[in-house]
């Protein structure tokens, strides 16, 4: 089976504050991942703990992808407000995500899967001037 | 001192040819850059942060006209970044400050001065008369109005935005197939998350390299030295590396603003337009008698 | 206003907390920052593209003390890129143009107008009393002579250059390891590389680009919000992506500058600081006539 | 054996133009050069042709590095004034080499082995302001 994929994550434009105040962070994330994006751990684990692969072949999988990533996020990373990160499965509107520099639409936004050392940037976007 | 004449196309004085000369002779400028120039005219919404360093720049380069739209009156606590404005002016309208300003730069640069509040009933026809829009403003609600006009309008928008070490700057609505504001963010964000409304900070210097910017994006644009392709790019005064460009999508058939009849997704309304907060700004009289 | 007395270090008047407010709440500024700005100086070699948006953004910041050191004088060819010298200055040094723009713009700022050239005979005595060194000059001997003189001075040296569509970006001598100009060019380049010599031209965005993360980088270290690493960044105004970082050795042991006594390689010759060229400018009135 | 490699290159800060005013260009390497860095072609030849493998197999070889890179540069892409890119037998002072955005100095400077799609930019220091 493949390895754990290292996904490296930046956080922009006030959205950092939901995070921790940490601009830059990382996640592990396991090739394959549940279906529904259930993320099967505790709120409270450590965000670097990738669920385990037993947890997660008791149900349907599939490739991880940035979809699930969202998902993991929120529980695990996300310090407060989810409602100000996803809405209706998915970002909340006036958040853009880039995958490795490039606009997500343009790479399939949620189906989008994931590779090891991807870089995906979270940012809001800036009204003041 | 008499100007030859002839037909050949010419700067309007002859001394301009001093002026501009640093900037005629690069590779792709020359006179007719210049003239494009000379014969063009620029908007500006917001005489802030943004707006003061972008002006300084259009009007030293010899942009024709510029418009100046701002409804607000100079203030102390701006003049940590927006420099066009002095102890002097304080009080005074920005347009009116900041219009003084570029003349004393460039005497020879047309200044519409409009110290006016843009709204959705008066948009259209304070931005139909120019070639470029530059928004420099301070609010979502005007981003998206601004966004709408130049589409409506079919004009290049020069956007600028900055907040505490942060910038971001992208040209909306460029050529036939580049995204409008509305193409990527369909909805104003989260009140809570528009840090216009709280006074959330912002370093000089940011607004300084984002304004400076977008008047070099409104001179390429003018040109023809744009490659007219859109992208985003991102500033942080702190990482390294500081800039980031983004690949863009391309226009979207199913915006609200900019998409293709009967494949429009959602609809605009006014209350887009409405800013939904106040706030209040830390009291940092009150906190230095405290220290 | 009366100043409330007590131990504890406060700014240095009481609507300094009102102009400064919107940089002071930013996280990891702060009130510190505001003093660290206070107590501090910059000197600023050369007033003219670089120089100019440095000085701007330097003084609305609010450093305690800037120095300017330019002998020349304004002209009208210059006006189109070094926006603190108007029409009406033109003929002056540039240094007291300079300074009086800044003065208006934060007149609390203290000002060294020093309209010398600067030269190996007295190089060490102006820069001495400043804490950051900014070089915005526009020529290489200057240069070689800046490096050595912040190595000889241990203070930072925040370089800036500009030419054509291009900028480059440095800070030399960055703490204890951070290289010198002459670790990485260890000798002046070939006279016809030298852009300076000939007027090559320059988009005056460019150079505001500059001198605006020239001052910014300054008011990093001031504060102590930068990281100490020493990196370059790139620029170009046509290139996508426009800005490039790079990664940049230590300093060299070898390093005739600031290498380690006895394993330095070559020396220092008064003749890296004598300019090699003058250089006509193109005759854009001429031209003019001619079109 | 190992294919022709891709090196992408910059001229920047004024050396574009002893380049043919081309700043981003591109060349191909064989992996195996001659180890006294002759580039074994005319000089009117295109730059886009390596030296074959047969030329270059009748002497001493090396594996390709930057030094080698700076000659063929020199021999074949260079347009003007040679002396004013190299000098006693490396790049001329007052140029800096980058090697995929990192100082030439931190991975070896001429004997850096070139790898397939690397970027080496190549910038004069810029003096005005
Ligand atoms: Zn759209
Ligand atoms: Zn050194």
């Amino acid at each position: 089976m493949a390895d754990t994929m290292t996904i490296k994550l930046v956080f922009s434009g006030g959205l950092e504050l939901l995070f921790g105040n940490e601009r830059n962070q990382s996640v592990l994330i396991p090739p394959l991942v549940p279906s529904d994006n259930s993320t099967h751990s505790s709120p409270s684990s450590s965000p670097s703990t990738p669920s385990s692969h037993n947890d997660i072949l008791t149900g349907e999988t599939k490739a991880a992808d940035l979809e699930y990533l969202i998902y993991h996020l929120r529980d695990h990373l996300l310090k407060e407000r989810p409602e100000l990160f996803m809405e209706n499965g998915t970002i909340r509107p006036g958040i853009l995500v880039l995958i490795n520099n490039t606009d997500w639409e343009l790479e399939g936004e949620g189906s989008y899967q994931l590779c090891n050392n991807d870089e995906i940037v979270f940012i809001s976007t800036l009204h003041g001037g | 001192m008499a100007m030859v004449d002839n037909d050949l196309p010419q700067l309007s004085h002859l001394d301009d040819y001093q002026r501009y000369g640093r900037q005629m002779v690069l590779d792709g400028f020359g006179l007719e850059g210049q003239l494009k120039l000379q014969n063009s005219s620029v908007v500006v919404i917001g005489a802030g942060g943004l707006g003061c360093p972008a002006l300084q720049y259009l009007a030293a380069a010899g942009v024709g006209r510029l418009g100046i739209i701002d409804h607000d009156t100079v203030e102390l606590s701006n003049l940590q970044r927006q420099i066009l404005h002095t102890d002097k002016t304080i009080g005074s309208p920005k347009a009116v400050s900041a219009a003084r300003a570029i003349a004393a730069l460039n005497p020879r640069v047309n200044i519409d001065v409009c110290p006016t509040a843009l709204d959705s009933s008066n948009a259209l026809s304070i931005l139909a008369p120019y070639d470029v829009i530059l928004d420099c403003t301070d609010n979502a609600p005007t981003r998206y109005l601004l966004s709408d006009s130049a589409v409506r309008l079919r004009k290049p928008l020069v956007s600028g935005a900055a907040q505490k070490f942060d910038g971001q700057l992208c040209i909306y609505n460029l050529g036939d197939d580049g995204p409008c504001y509305r193409c990527i963010f369909p909805k104003p964000p989260a009140p809570e998350m528009a840090g216009s409304c709280e006074e959330t900070g912002i370093l000089g210097a940011v607004t300084g390299i984002i304004g400076n910017l977008q008047a070099l994006e409104a001179i390429k644009l003018i040109t023809g030295l744009h490659d007219g392709k859109a992208s985003l790019l991102l500033f942080n005064a702190l990482s390294v590396p500081p800039f980031r460009t983004v690949k863009l999508r391309s226009r979207k058939p199913t915006c609200a603003a900019c998409g293709i009849e009967g494949q429009k997704i959602g609809a605009i309304e006014e209350t887009d337009y409405v800013a939904f907060c106040g706030g209040a700004r830390p009291d940092w009289l009150e906190r230095g008698l405290e220290v």
